[in-house]
């Protein structure tokens, strides 16, 4: 149980996918622009990153593994993730319009949020077990959440102050990632 | 096609990174040093060429329904070959770049100029487009790595600036130190490109 | 001791400046013409009864009413109408005033005012409560603490709406003004009577006068004069500005809060201000409509401050020549006290009817603003009586992005001038949260 | 052999059912929606990459089919691309004459009187809840730029006490007129060049007293108006441009030079352009 | 009348009382002084040249963006001058001045100036300084010349030796000592009692309010008694935590800055608590020993979401009309 | 675009894709796998020369064998003279705990069982602090040192280790990998005698 905890907390803040793993960079940017948006995405990104986490864990185990070929990880993993995020789009657009209408409009975007694929391998790297893939995906996700969330508050708040024009944008987005990053050092060393 | 002008353009003011903000993670990732920043945009450079390749030839045989599975099937192959062969040749380099290797699949950049130009285009075009943005892309890696590497361990390519006693800012090839380049880069960067538009 | 009521939250304490309190209330000569403004009221406009040429009585209908929302304009003395024009308001408004040349300049205004009231009252006990009304909305009474609501309509709530509570207003918060404080001293009876006027129109609901403690004469006067009077107590207050907002004097006295975007209605109150509660007693017991106020004149240009009773068209001009005023050293000259006042550029301006006070101030009284960036201090959340994140609120006008949320707050807002008062960074905020609000209606 | 081809095999698995699912998928769960959406969505870089403030291409793409118009826009995309789907949703502008905003004011330092120092917040709409002029005029141009900052194309500028617009620089967006709190922006067509450079409604002596160049509603440009393109309503001279033809007449007779026409070798050049 | 100066015209309200950015910028910076002297007092002419060179570092950086960058800026408002003494407060005496130079430029540069100066900043720009410090030069950033020590040794902070050495390292520091400042460590980081007497002011003239500091310094208090109390063999006891380390200078200057703290009451509550937590969390579980700084980082960035989703209660939103 | 295409045409499309991908990647995989397992290989061996030098005459493994001190594998290559004696060994171990997690050194040993030298295979220590342990001045230390005689903890702990400056859990961590990598040279040599 204390191993898990220690799990979750490793990958919400001592190792946040986007402050430490430069992963899942290019949502963070686009997509922090509103809150609204912002938590909506993280939604989208925990079910899928969870449910990609599963599957591919299964992949990498019962397919990969027997027959020795871990080499075409990259290239199995990308087409589940891409044929499974369209596949819970077109699902979920039919069966749940209303859950569509909150987390589907982000799933396009999912695809080439290289936290996705990144955070499968890092499981396989990891040894994790089914378990441990499941909830360190979903806690990677929480933290990926937790930044973008942060970071769309922090937007809003700076679209009703005077920024200078060459930093105001991506520019000044950036060094403020670069705070929160220095900031978030500060749980280094929490899991060994 | 003005190739002077297509380069100039992808190089500064559409640079993939700095212009278009487009394949950050790697750009941040891997540019705690020049090297680094060179050997990542190099294996990018070598994917988009050889991707934009592909797809053209095949842009009018890929049905449109499973286009996006196709291309990044198409994508993942090229980054699995760079991957293994930059194992067999640049071992060491291969061991720093390490996770992000795959993640060239997902690199933004590759997918949108597949999808922009590459189905749309003849190979040719489409193989010096793959070079221009692929250079472009590298030019900014190395540029954000050549920065970093300076200012957070006072050398770059091996040639150092002063001697190893003395303190350099750490924070540099930290993490906090990649987004903070990168953001007043951007700046530089956008006042370069005014300054070449303006001639 | 007893904890005086007062109203939460926010609220400041700038200095009183009341320098006219001592001086009793005068009586200047009348003007050799009158500027009447058409609109003296939030409402519809009145349509103009009177042409150029026409010959009027004090008291004719000048210009009429349209509509519920709206208020008679009668003329102030007898004269004729010279010409109907635009013209600077008090204010700052440029706006259609009828011009009338007075028959009788220079003599004494106060003789001609006594000559009214020197008649016997209306048999006031004959009326009923719709005949009260009428008389008041045909007098053109108007809220004269400053808004201008048309007084009639204040007091018809519509069906559903339980009145059980009757405030009367005369806090008088605003630094400089002393004209209801001089009114409550000299008048006291008759305001009495005005209150029991309007008690009777919601069945003799309880009544509270609010007044603040730093007028304590009036406090006694009020008491005295409330005495015999049934369910009317005079309530003294902890000095505290904008205890004369609604809200807040409701809040101060019964502890009760008006809901955002409500009425005092809608808790089951109405106030009244003293000022137009004495014009509701001449109005009902004599049939005079309002044509006169007590305005305070001070401010550091002027050497004797003082209240004075006018006839509403006053040019400014006039006023300041009984108050030996030298308008070349004027710089700020405010209609109104100097948190919630209106500042004016042309001293033929006339008074109207919710003038309550003429500021006259040179250069060294003139504090110039430079804004600074916000250092998000806190003390305009701090001082605003209405609970309004105002750092907040501006921040989001001047980026033109008000959050539907916001909104609401934004017009909420009271401008009652504490947050700008207390800002340490110079910041425009009342008037950017009136922007905010222009702002937000300019979109609906 | 086996150790290649078993990776195709199974990768070709993973294809076929990918593949057979996406389009089974796509078949049992179609939902409809305008088929253009999917179109533009075609057309798009595909990048995904969110930079456009959207969620995705597809997101946008909706927005560009349900709001017309590719404001904002994708930055991936080029020119072309952004042309082709302009063409596709047939958005093309309008062949109609490129539209000028004109000032209905001349009233300069000048030519009124200031009536006061404003120390308030600089827009014109803030200035209008504290005083509803600044100069001897109250119909004329604050000259504090609510207009100014309103205006994308960098067109308009304020200069001694009023706003100049510059022709060449307009776009004809109308963003401006609403801006302004006095009404007196109004567009006009480019190449009608005769503007009225007042809106004062007062009758002529006062509105003279209030400015040197007001129009006094004295009915000459009217008489002297061949076609029938200028009248007088309200002392205010107002001209139709569907009728003006620029002969400068109403200029020349103005008493006040409240009239003016602009930049006479310009409508020279689109004159000619014309024919 | 002819009128031969012209009227002002202006929004109400038209007067204004005496409160200043600047006026509130200096009373900060003298109520800082009991806690400066203490520093000078254990630390000496290191103190006065560590506290002198950060002050016209940031000055000078600040006068040359407002200089060079024509952006409007003030230099002498006071803010930069805060910024710096606040940045001394927050390294060790001997710090070198190279040190300090980069520490002004990123204080004043990537904590300030980028957001568009005063008041513009979301997080601290002094704070930012010192965990790019700490980060940076984590040697020089790490150790404290002892107070009163004349040549020069060094020594952990007392949370210091307490992460790397465990609770029996600290069997000789009494309280006393670390409440009037008798540890080693930062400038700012001695002397608990003389934060609280200039705090003392800013309360009084209300620049700060309790909200804040209470629940911070609470916070840190609760949590590590409930630790010190399940297992007092490993963990400080309460009163430790709160008078070492940076939680009074936090507490009471740092995180109350106006501009990178929330506005609402509710808002404040948490933020104090955030502040308290993170603080503990590092101290207790993280590698660095101190974690103040970082906490306060933290909680700035979520000062926006508090400030939209814990708004003070309007007047009128009463329920049920 | 095109007309709506068959189920078909859709899916052998993609499917041949994906096969064609994956043969050609079985092909470089195939061609290139020799030349990675040499890679990683010659770098394990560089390691092992680098700790093992001065040693003459001796012969280890190609590949390493495997024991378990304190739960933890340690990979080792044996080293042997020419009769087959024991002659030292260098030892792969996880030091535990580090700044930044567990990372991976190898240690040699010589027949005495003394140090002489140590070498960092992976790491993930900050740079400029954890990395300090890369430094000749930290690693000289521990050269020549035995298990016995010397106490393994760095001197905060009580130990006979000087940490480096303001990185005292890597050092600690770089500690206990020496301390099991000598331990495990114990275990080697007592099953030698037997």
């Amino acid at each position: 149980m204390a191993e898990m905890a220690l799990l979750i907390v490793g990958a919400i803040f001592v190792n946040n996918v986007v402050f430490t793993k430069f992963l899942g960079i290019c949502p963070y940017m686009g997509v922090s622009k509103k809150l609204d948006t912002a938590a909506g995405m993280s939604m989208a990104v925990a079910f899928v990153l969870t449910l990609a986490g599963a599957i591919t864990y299964i992949v990498q185990h019962y397919v990969l593994v027997p027959v020795h070929i871990e080499y075409m990880q990259t290239i199995v993993f990308i087409l589940v993730i891409a044929s499974l995020v369209q596949l819970v789009e077109i699902v979920m657009k039919k069966t749940a319009p209303a859950l569509y209408k909150a987390l589907g409009i982000y799933l396009p975007l999912i695809t080439t949020n290289c936290a996705i694929l990144g955070i499968a391998i890092l499981s396989v790297q990891n040894d994790f077990d089914f378990l441990q893939t499941v909830v360190f995906s979903f806690a990677s996700a929480l933290g990926f959440g937790l930044a973008l969330v942060l970071f769309a508050g922090i937007r809003e708040a700076l679209d009703l102050r005077q920024v200078p024009k060459a930093f105001a944008g991506a520019p000044i987005a950036m060094i403020i990632a670069g705070i929160l990053a220095m900031a978030f050092m500060g749980f280094a060393g929490m899991v060994k | 096609m003005n190739y002077a002008d297509k380069f100039k353009k992808t190089f500064f003011t559409e640079n993939p990174v700095t212009g278009l903000l487009l394949g950050l993670c790697p750009t941040l990732a891997v540019t705690s040093s020049a090297e680094n920043g060179l050997g990542m945009g190099l294996a990018t450079t070598f994917v988009l060429l050889m991707s934009n390749l592909v797809i053209s030839l095949l842009r009018n045989i890929i049905p449109n329904r499973v286009r996006i599975p196709a291309y990044i099937v198409i994508i993942a192959t090229f980054v699995t070959v760079v991957d293994l062969g930059l194992k067999a040749t640049l071992y060491d380099l291969h061991k720093t770049l390490g996770l992000f290797i795959p993640l060239i699949v997902v690199n933004c950049i590759i997918l949108g100029r597949a999808e922009a130009f590459a189905s749309k285009n003849t190979v040719w075009h489409s193989i010096v487009d793959g070079i221009a943005n692929g250079l472009g892309f590298t030019f900014a890696l190395f540029i954000l790595g050549a920065i970093r590497e300076i200012l957070g361990s006072g050398a770059i390519l091996g040639f150092r600036f002063w001697p190893e006693e003395y303190r350099t800012i750490l924070l540099f090839v930290l993490a906090p130190g990649a987004f903070i380049t990168l953001g007043f880069m951007l700046v530089g960067m956008n006042k370069i490109s005014k300054m070449l538009e303006g001639k | 001791m007893l904890q005086l009521k007062s109203f939460k939250p926010g609220g400041i304490h700038p200095p009183q400046q009341k320098l006219s309190a001592g001086a009793a209330i005068t009586w200047g000569a009348v003007p050799k013409q009158l500027l009447i403004p058409v609109q003296q009221h939030i409402g519809k406009p009145c349509k103009v009864l009177v042409n150029k040429g026409d010959a009027v009585k004090r008291g004719d209908l000048l210009a009429e009413s349209t509509g519920f929302i709206s208020s008679n304009v009668h003329a102030p003395l007898d004269g004729k109408v010279q010409k109907i024009m635009r013209f600077p308001l008090l204010g700052g408004q440029v706006r259609d005033v009828i011009q009338l040349t007075c028959n009788d300049a220079g003599t004494p205004y106060r003789e001609i005012v006594e000559k009214d009231y020197n008649d016997q009252p209306v048999d006031i006990d004959a009326l009923d409560a719709s005949e009260i009304r009428k008389k008041i909305a045909a007098a053109g009474i108007v809220g004269m603490g400053g808004a201008g609501f048309p007084t009639h309509v204040k007091l018809t709530p519509p069906d559903g709406k339980k009145i059980d509570t009757l405030l009367i207003n005369g806090a008088e918060c605003e630094p400089y003004i002393t004209a209801d404080h001089r009114l409550m001293l000299e008048y006291s009876r008759e305001i009495i009577q005005g209150t029991r006027l309007l008690q009777r129109l919601f069945d003799g609901v309880p009544v509270f006068i609010g007044i603040e403690d730093n007028k304590p004469d009036a406090l006694r006067a009020m008491d005295e004069a409330a005495k015999e009077a049934d369910m009317i107590d005079v309530v003294p207050l902890k000095t505290q500005y904008p205890q004369g907002g609604e809200k807040q004097l409701i809040k101060a006295i019964l502890g009760r809060e008006v809901p955002s975007k409500g009425l005092p209605m809608d808790v089951g109150v109405v106030v009244q201000n003293v000022a137009t509660v004495l014009a509701i007693r001449n109005a009902v017991y004599f049939d005079r409509p309002l044509t006169e106020r007590v305005v305070t004149v001070s401010g550091n240009l002027v050497g004797q401050p003082g209240n004075i009773v006018l006839p509403i068209g006053t040019p400014v001009s006039t006023v300041m020549e009984q108050f030996d005023i030298d308008p070349a050293r004027v710089r700020l000259f405010i209609s109104g006290g100097p948190m919630m006042g209106r500042t004016s550029y042309s001293f033929e301006s006339p008074v109207s009817k919710t003038t309550s006070a003429l500021l006259f101030f040179d250069e060294t009284a003139v504090v110039k603003r430079e804004e600074n960036p916000c250092i998000r201090c806190g003390n305009c959340i701090n001082a605003c009586p209405m609970g309004l994140a105002v750092a907040r609120l501006t921040e989001m006008i001047i980026a033109n992005g008000i959050d539907p949320a916001a909104k609401e707050a934004v017009l909420d807002c009271i401008e009652c001038g504490s947050c700008s008062y207390v800002c340490p960074a110079d910041r425009r905020l009342v008037h950017w949260m009136r922007l905010g609000k222009n702002i937000i209606r300019r979109e609906n | 052999m086996f150790e290649i081809i078993l990776p195709g095999l199974i990768l070709g698995v993973f294809a076929l059912i990918s593949a057979s699912g996406l389009y089974a998928a796509s078949k049992k769960f179609y939902v409809y929606e305008d088929p253009r959406i999917e179109k533009v969505t075609d057309m798009l870089p595909g990048a995904n990459c969110g930079g456009c403030g959207f969620a995705g291409c597809a997101a946008f793409a909706e927005n560009v089919v349900t709001t017309m118009s590719l404001n904002p826009t994708c930055p991936v995309a080029d020119e072309a691309q952004l042309d082709r789907i302009a063409e596709f949703l047939g958005m093309e502008k309008a062949v109609t004459e490129k539209q000028v905003a004109s000032l209905m004011c001349n009233g300069t330092y000048d030519h009124s009187k200031t009536m006061m120092e404003y120390t308030g917040i600089e827009d014109c709409w803030a200035a209008m809840l504290v005083t509803d002029t600044t100069k001897s005029c109250a119909f004329s141009c604050l000259g504090l730029g609510s207009c100014v900052r309103a205006c994308g194309f960098d067109a308009m500028r304020i200069e001694n006490g009023i706003v100049v617009i510059d022709d060449e620089k307009c776009t004809g967006c109308g963003m401006c007129v609403p801006a302004c709190p006095k009404n007196i922006l109004h567009m006009r067509p480019y190449s009608k060049r005769t503007t009225v450079t007042c809106f004062n409604t007062d009758k002529g002596a006062d509105a003279r007293k209030a400015c040197s160049v007001a129009c006094i509603g004295c009915m000459k440009c009217e008489k002297v108006c061949e076609d029938d393109a200028i009248h007088v309503t309200n002392f205010l001279a107002k001209i139709n441009y569907d009728k003006c033809t620029n002969c400068g007449k109403c200029v020349e007779v103005c008493p006040t030079d409240a009239i003016e026409i602009r930049g006479e070798e310009v409508i020279a050049h689109v004159a000619a352009q014309v024919v | 009348m002819e009128v031969n100066r012209l009227l002002l015209m202006d929004s109400s309200p038209l007067g204004r009382d005496g409160d200043s950015t600047k006026k509130i910028m200096y009373t900060v910076i003298l109520t800082l002084l009991p806690a400066l002297t203490v520093s000078v007092w254990m630390f000496g002419w290191n103190a006065v040249r560590v506290l002198a060179l950060t002050s016209i570092f940031t000055v000078a950086v600040e006068a040359l963006i407002a200089r060079f960058v024509s952006y409007r800026i003030d230099f002498m408002d006071g803010s930069a001058l805060l910024t710096g003494i606040l940045l001394a407060m927050n390294v060790p005496a001997n710090a070198p001045w190279w040190m300090l130079l980069v520490g002004a430029l990123v204080a004043v540069v990537i904590g300030k100036q980028v957001f568009g100066g005063l008041g513009q900043n979301m997080f601290n720009p002094a704070l930012v300084a010192r965990v790019f410090l700490l980060i940076s030069f984590p040697v020089e950033m790490t150790s404290w010349p002892l107070p009163g020590a004349v040549d020069g040794t060094t020594g952990a902070t007392p949370l210091g030796l307490l992460k790397t050495e465990g609770l029996g390292a600290l069997a000789g520091t009494h309280l006393t000592d670390l409440a009037l400042g008798q540890v080693g460590g930062s400038l700012g980081e001695v002397s608990a009692l003389a934060l609280l007497l200039g705090a003392l002011v800013l309360f009084y003239k209300k620049y700060i309010t309790w909200e804040i500091p209470v629940t911070f310094i609470g916070t840190v208090f609760v949590i590590a008694a409930v630790f010190n109390g399940i297992n007092p063999q490993t963990y400080a006891g309460p009163l430790f935590h709160i008078f070492t380390g940076g939680v009074f200078l936090g507490a009471l200057y740092m995180a109350t800055d106006m501009v990178t703290s929330p506005l609402t009451f509710k808002g404040k509550l948490l933020f104090g608590f955030g502040c308290g937590f993170f603080t503990m969390l590092i101290r207790l579980f993280g590698s660095f020993p101190e974690g103040v700084s970082f906490a306060i980082l933290l909680m700035n960035a979520v000062v926006p979401l508090l400030d939209k989703y814990f708004p003070d209660k309007r007047f009128g939103m009463v329920k049920n009309g | 675009m095109a007309k709506e295409e068959s189920v078909f045409k859709v899916v052998l499309t993609l499917v041949l894709i994906a096969m064609v991908s994956a043969i050609l990647l079985a092909w470089v995989n195939k061609i290139t796998r020799e030349p990675i397992e040499l890679n990683k290989r010659a770098e394990t061996k560089r390691a092992v020369k680098i700790v093992l030098r001065g040693l003459k005459n001796i012969a280890y493994p190609e590949f390493p064998e495997e024991m378990e001190v304190d739960h933890s594998p340690v990979k080792y290559f044996k080293a042997v003279g020419i009769r087959g004696v024991l002659m030292g060994g260098a030892f792969i171990v996880k030091a535990p705990n580090g700044f930044s997690g567990d990372f991976e050194m190898m240690v040699g040993v010589d027949s005495s069982g003394l140090i002489i030298d140590t070498y960092v295979l992976d790491h993930k220590e900050t740079p400029g602090l954890g990395d300090g342990m890369l430094k000749e001045s930290f690693k000289e230390q521990f050269r020549g040192k035995r298990l016995a005689g010397t106490t393994w903890m760095v001197r905060k702990d009580g130990g006979d280790i000087d940490a480096i400056t303001a990185a005292t859990i890597t050092s600690r961590a770089f500690t206990a990998g020496v301390k099991r990598a000598l331990q495990a040279f114990e275990r080697l040599k007592k099953e030698g005698q037997k």
